[in-house]
């Protein structure tokens, strides 16, 4: 019933806010945000004390096709319900600094779609996670449309929008290839993955191959991840951090959920080329991002990395990169929202997000300077960040796979350090100029939020334990099961 | 003896009024001919022994919508229609089309032998008033009830769409 | 089997199935939609052909029944029909297919 | 007693965090005493662990807390306590003291006082990490810590691009040895399923699951860490430009503390080096490379903290030549030594550049000696005790190393002769130089020259102390064994570290001494008699003249090389990326298979042309499709 109370707190909310209209819509946001948060740790609690039998929820939807809205939080979803639960608010907090054109429908909207993550989340049943999956992107869709800037941006929505469907829909044929093998019929998890399992190690390629291309274009993975800088350029701030924090999670979390455990075999026998491509992204996205002049494609093509690295250190199918990679999830999903909020910031004060027409930031406003720095510390996985975690336990089990993949992929450390540092450098450094000398201090909405991020990097990175602790025994199960 | 005369004489009324009526250039000639075609049918009913169906047919068609046929291409005053020009390949196209559905739907006619052989009329005065009237008013109570309704909806479109306001 | 002497069930299905390809011939060599509406009536009193002579092969009134409702659903139908007919006229001053042909995707 | 452990990281952390947060109305005094009191309790604290350890106690592990915790790969926050780690902790935390209080003084003017120290207390929090840590991932810990804080501090002055970039190159050139220490560790953890030091070496011994070309490829990758930090060839060009920083921080990060955690590291995996021949002799001839062209161009440099430092980077090769010849107590011992006198060289040119106001070039100076009697005879006592003259401190461990070569490897031997003769010939001419001779900076540069206050000079005097005395912790064998004196070192470290064994005679010994200080002689009255005897500045130091001398000059061409076969190509890759591949490649393949349902659309949309016929065809052929399925 908590998981229940979960999914439907966001959707209750969202619709109470488009309701209840324009007055108070930012403040219902955040209300709804700490509700969430509150709910969500509570979970978490149950969870640890393994009082695991108030989050599932089993019921009938549609009998003959075997399909039943089936909830269920268990030590890998729950991580992700974390990351949404941190994130909403600390989203819905960043726009306090900017009035939106009928309020009332935009956090309706960001609500609509957190609700649909944490459904896809929580999903107990394919098919459950393949429609909450789909529903996200209705709502980011008409974030981008209407509030985002730029003149392109109907051609640019429309592009990420069927560009994710086209993928999407690949995954609806494996799945539905899967579920056409079990018997009795039915979407839930476990029989979906015995059926998986027990099909021949082609087909299970293939499905793979299937459920992969449409995770890799969320994700995005190279070479599917044209669509992201568009996207991310356009969205408003707000929308980029929904897509960045949680949005792409729903991949990388897909691939725990629906291709480990169902088509082991397959990934381990055809599933080569998909570690490949998620590697070859690494590099080539982190040389993208020393190219870009532009902040926001920077930290765009950065999260296409990122990305890459926690892809190809779960299809490596280890305990180790697994749990990084759910713990990546999560400090990425922070980082992002630091690092877009910074973009705000900045985009706010100077009009523009042109690093080399910046500088000196840092002599102006040295809190900023300071706070972006952990940020930026954390997303170059310095230890003691949260980034470290997952990045360093993402190449212990990559190289369990492939020394040499390994070492393609660990250059991330390297050139993740050089374009990060380079903004740094462009951005902060050097005297300032008659363009950032007017920087004004941090207002106490900015400082207040920067200041969580930093916390929250700085002490995941030294705390990680209660947070692995929640995931260990289900990456356990799920290896178990695999083998 | 009699009665296969009358199929052969139906029959070819039947085919011939048909086919004068694609052919005819008036569409009241079409019309009349159509309604030939009709009363040809109306006695292939008899013979098969529906007379109720041939009477309803003979009213239905020949009687109402016939002469609602009539009635619309002498209100529009249609006495020559103005044929367009058909371009040769559209005509070998529409001509190979129908003459290969001509030969599809006799290559399977031709398979019905080996369905019917095993069949035998069990009642031949099914097609009575009274049986028919038991079958209609018991098993098909409620669709007939909907043709009702489908009468209405289709008067109510009719009187509406021919309001002069609309125009 | 023979429904009537020396008539056949194949008979009225030859019967039908002329009737009903000139009903088609006539929708693809006419242009007036009037007289294709016509061609649309002959194909349908086509079918309704089979289903009497099914019935009489099986001697079940079924068929008739269903002989019945086809005429009911024709008889509106060309009602309907052509009320619209007589508004396209008006609005356009033709019933050419060939110059009707607005509706599309 | 073990158990303070934990409390001396913890000193300089609260030092940072108190002074980043709370010490924004506090006094340069207050925040002096605050910042180098936090590194004086962590070496209190030191001295009480280190006396456990004095008398062969077993190693300790310490636990913190629960840090990175997966099914298998299980790390905790918890440190070690064994000889090396607490010798490695006395002197960062002695040294590391020093030197901040020398930066009281020697900052005190600069409006990033709070900043310099918060960051010098942080960094020696990390450090301590690096030395503390139980596993490999706790010393990463510290590793990549203390190279954020050198970025910080080299990049301290911000606004003056030129630093920021030394600040970025040597932090880049860290991450990639970072990138083999991260590829050394995954292949340990892979092939023993640990990372802890404990499960290693101590009490079982895992590390012996590495075999055959694992090994060694573990080890090289483990050595590329040590590279990127220790400044070995080819990752060695951040060094010399890190000294964009304040000297402080030169002396501190890259000359005692920070740059030896690459041979704190290889002492550490001793049990892996030593049993991989093919890493030693990497290891080795990397070492002696970068000896011998860290001596070379330091030869030629005229910036006093560039001598310096190519000097650090030379001595550091030595130190990894000595491990590579599997003598890894020997390298500690220098690597100690080392940081006596190069922190007390470094300090003693702060005090000259401070005199100076700022003048780095030494072809400005000359004759200080007068002006700055202090800093002088620290200083020489400094260039003594790195040149190699018996009995100061350079001279045991240095010609250690060399015994061991005499040992091992003629070669070896020969090369390292050699980079100790240019040793003591650049350290000589660096004096000359700077003290002797008369003035040749500008009369107001003259008008301006004082000794430094007593802050700053004190550290110098118990660094000159340390560097006299500190060679007597490990007396050479032989002789010392003659003399009953023995070699404490080798003995404190004996458990923790794969000890070499020298099997030589007191005869060769002694003479293997009297040649290693014949040649430092030499080498010193030939730059006497360049640098002195004309009381004029040499030529060749004024201007390039012959090829060789432009090579060294501009010191081999190696940054320039980089510049061409990495930089470049790397950002026109990026570029090329950036302009062709993305956006004409990739993209442009995205759009045409968009193109293609639009196509087929369109395709479509002509069969849906209105025209009644063409849908009655349309359906007669789908009815004569359908039906010929009958037949």
């Amino acid at each position: 019933m908590l998981t229940i109370a979960l999914i439907a707190v966001p959707l209750l909310m969202s619709g109470l806010i488009f309701v209840l209209g324009q007055k108070l819509a930012r403040q219902l946001a955040l209300l709804a945000g700490i509700l969430q948060l509150a709910l969500t740790v509570f979970a978490a609690i149950q969870l640890k004390y393994g009082n695991t039998s108030i989050l599932t929820f089993q019921q009938n939807w549609i009998g003959p096709l075997g399909i039943q809205y089936h909830f269920s939080l268990d030590g890998l979803s729950i991580i992700l319900a974390l990351l949404t639960a941190i994130s909403a608010p600390l989203i819905v907090y960043s726009t306090f600094n900017r009035t939106f054109k009928s309020p009332h429908v935009f956090y309706g909207l960001i609500w609509l779609m957190i609700g649909s993550m944490m459904g896809a989340f929580a999903a107990g049943d394919a098919f459950i996670f393949y429609l909450f999956y789909e529903i996200a992107l209705i709502p980011i869709y008409f974030l981008i449309l209407i509030w985002g800037s730029g003149d392109d941006r109907p051609k640019v929505t429309m592009k990420f929008f069927v560009y994710t469907m086209f993928g999407s829909l690949f995954m609806l044929a494996s799945l539905l290839y899967v579920y056409a093998h079990t018997s009795p019929k039915t979407f839930g998890f476990e029989a979906m993955y015995q059926a998986g399992q027990s099909l021949s190690v082609l087909e299970q390629g293939l499905v793979f191959a299937g459920i992969f291309i449409a995770f890799a274009v969320k994700m995005p993975v190279f070479p599917f991840h044209t669509w992201q800088p568009s996207t991310y350029k356009a969205a408003p701030t707000a929308g980029t951090m929904l897509l960045a924090a949680i949005m792409l999670k729903m991949a990388t979390f897909g691939l725990i959920r629906l291709v480990l455990p169902m088509v082991p075999d397959g990934l381990a026998e055809y599933g080569n080329w998909a570690l490949v491509i998620s590697v070859i992204g690494i590099v080539y996205a982190s040389l993208l991002a020393m190219a870009q002049k532009q902040f926001k494609l920077l930290i765009a093509y950065s999260s296409v990395a990122h990305v890459g690295l926690i892809s190809a250190g779960i299809l490596s199918t280890n305990a180790e990169a697994i749990q990084g990679g759910l713990f990546e999830m999560l400090s990425h999903g922070i980082l992002a929202i630091g690092l877009f909020f910074v973009y705000d910031i900045i985009e706010t004060r100077l009009g523009h997000d042109q690093m080399d027409k910046m500088g000196g930031i840092r002599a102006v406003n040295p809190t900023f300077a300071f706070l972006y720095f952990i940020i930026v510390m954390g997303s170059v996985a310095l230890p003691f960040t949260s980034g470290f975690v997952g990045e360093f336990l993402l190449l212990l089990g990559l190289s369990q796979y492939s020394l040499w993949l390994t070492i393609f992929g660990g250059l991330t450390v390297v050139l993740g350090a050089v374009y990060m540092l380079r903004s740094f450098q462009m951005m902060m450094l050097g005297p300032e100029n008659t363009n950032t000398s007017g920087f004004t201090a941090l207002t106490r909405q900015e400082k207040i939020l920067l200041s969580i991020v930093v916390i929250l990097v700085v002490g995941l990175g030294i705390f990680p334990h209660p947070i692995m602790d929640l995931s260990n025994k289900a990456v356990e199960t799920l290896l178990a099961n695999i083998r | 003896m009699l009665t296969e005369y009358a199929f052969w004489f139906l029959s070819f009324v039947a085919i011939f009024s048909a086919l004068a009526m694609i052919f005819s250039k008036n569409p009241v000639y079409s019309v009349l001919s159509l309604i030939l075609t009709f009363f040809a049918i109306a006695g292939h009913y008899f013979l098969l022994n529906a007379q109720f169906l041939a009477a309803v047919h003979i009213i239905v068609y020949a009687g109402a919508i016939m002469v609602l046929f009539l009635y619309v291409i002498m209100m529009l005053n249609l006495n020559r229609l103005e044929e367009d020009k058909k371009s040769t390949w559209m005509k070998f196209l529409s001509v190979a089309a129908g003459g290969l559905l001509l030969f599809v739907l006799l290559a399977v006619v031709k398979r019905t032998d080996e369905i019917t052989i095993t069949a035998q009329a069990a009642n031949s005065d099914c097609g009575l008033v009274e049986n028919l009237g038991k079958v209609l008013y018991n098993d098909y109570l409620l669709p007939f009830e909907l043709a009702s309704i489908l009468f209405l909806g289709a008067m109510v479109g009719a009187v509406y769409l021919s309001k002069k306001e609309l125009a | 089997m023979e429904l009537l002497p020396n008539v056949t069930m194949n008979h009225y299905l030859l019967v039908s199935v002329i009737l009903f390809v000139i009903g088609v011939a006539g929708i693809l060599f006419r242009r007036n939609a009037i007289i294709m509406f016509m061609c649309v009536e002959l194909m349908l009193n086509a079918v309704n052909i089979t289903l009497v002579a099914f019935s009489k092969v099986w001697g079940q009134s079924d068929a008739q029944v269903f002989v019945f409702f086809i005429m009911v659903v024709a008889a509106a139908e060309v009602a309907v029909g052509l009320a619209i007919l007589m508004m396209l006229y008006r609005n356009m001053h033709t019933t050419s297919t060939d110059v009707l042909d607005k509706l599309k995707w | 007693m073990e158990k303070l452990v934990s409390l001396i990281p913890v000193f300089p952390l609260v030092g940072f965090l108190y002074i980043i947060f709370l010490g924004k109305g506090l006094s340069k005094n207050t925040i002096g005493a605050i910042g180098s009191g936090a590194i004086f309790l962590a070496f209190i604290t030191s001295i009480l662990v280190f006396t456990t350890q004095l008398h062969g106690a077993n190693p300790t592990i310490v636990k913190v807390i629960d840090w990175i915790t997966t099914p298998k790969f299980d790390i905790d926050i918890s440190f070690i306590v064994d000889p090396l780690s607490t010798i490695y902790l006395l002197f960062i935390t002695g040294v590391g003291f020093l030197i901040h209080v020398y930066s009281i003084g020697y900052m005190h003017e600069d409006e990033g006082f709070n900043r310099f120290i918060a960051y010098l207390n942080l960094f020696v929090f990390f450090m301590l990490i690096l030395v503390l840590g139980d596993s490999y991932a706790m010393m990463f810990v510290g590793w990549e810590g203390v190279g954020v804080c050198s970025f910080m501090l080299i990049g301290f002055w911000y606004k003056d691009m030129a630093n920021n970039d030394a600040a970025k190159k040597a932090f880049i050139i860290n991450r990639i040895g970072d990138l083999g220490l991260i590829l050394g560790m995954c292949m340990i953890f892979f092939h023993t399923g640990t990372l802890r030091y404990d499960d290693l070496f101590i009490s079982e011994s895992a590390a012996s699951g590495l075999h055959g070309w694992d090994l060694h490829l573990a080890a090289i990758f483990l050595f590329i860490g040590a590279m990127g930090k220790s400044a070995q060839i080819p990752l060695h060009t951040w060094l010399p430009d890190a000294m964009a920083g304040p000297t402080p921080v030169s002396a501190l990060i890259h000359a005692a503390t920070m740059v030896t955690a690459g041979i704190y590291m290889v002492a550490r995996s001793s049990a892996i080096f030593s049993a991989s021949d093919v890493a030693s002799d990497v290891v080795m001839w990397a070492g002696i490379l970068t000896a011998i062209l860290g001596a070379t161009i330091a030869l030629t440099q005229n910036d006093i903290k560039k001598v310096l430092a190519y000097s650090t980077v030379s001595q550091l090769g030595l130190m990894f030549t000595a491990l590579g010849m599997g003598a890894y107590s020997i390298a500690v011992f220098h690597v100690i030594t080392h940081a006596f006198f190069k922190a007390l060289l470094f300090l003693g040119s702060g005090s000259v550049i401070h005199a100076m106001g700022g003048e780095q070039d030494i072809r400005r100076m000359g004759g200080l000696k007068s002006h700055l009697p202090i800093t002088h005879i620290t200083f020489l006592i400094g260039t003594i005790a790195i040149s190699g003259i018996p009995p100061l401190a350079g001279f045991f461990s240095k010609d250690q190393i060399i015994a061991v070569a005499f040992e091992e490897n003629m070669i070896m031997f020969v090369l390292a002769s050699v980079v100790s003769a240019l040793t003591a010939f650049y350290m000589f001419r660096l004096y000359f130089l700077t003290f002797r001779g008369s003035f040749r900076g500008t009369h107001e540069q003259e008008h301006h020259l004082h000794e430094s206050p007593k802050v700053m000079t004190i550290p110098l005097i118990v660094l000159a102390v340390l560097s006299i005395f500190g060679g007597f912790m490990g007396f050479p064998h032989a002789v010392g064994h003659a003399m009953h004196v023995p070699h404490w070192l080798d003995h404190f470290l004996e458990n923790t570290v794969e000890m070499e064994v020298l099997d030589m005679s007191v005869g060769t010994e002694s003479i293997l001494m009297i040649l290693a200080t014949v040649i430092a002689l030499i080498s010193m009255y030939i730059a006497y008699t360049k640098y002195m005897k004309n009381g004029e500045l040499a030529l060749e130091d004024d201007e390039i003249t012959s090829s060789t001398h432009q090579t060294l000059a501009s010191k081999y061409y190696i940054d320039e090389l980089y510049e061409k076969i990495i930089r470049r190509p790397v950002d026109a890759i990026a570029q090329f990326a950036r302009n062709v591949v993305e956006p004409k490649i990739i993209d442009e393949l995205v759009k045409q298979v968009s193109l293609i349902p639009s196509g087929l659309g369109s395709v479509a949309k002509a069969a849906q042309n209105g025209k009644l016929v063409m849908y009655v065809l349309a359906m007669i052929a789908g009815l004569i499709i359908l039906l010929s399925t009958l037949i």
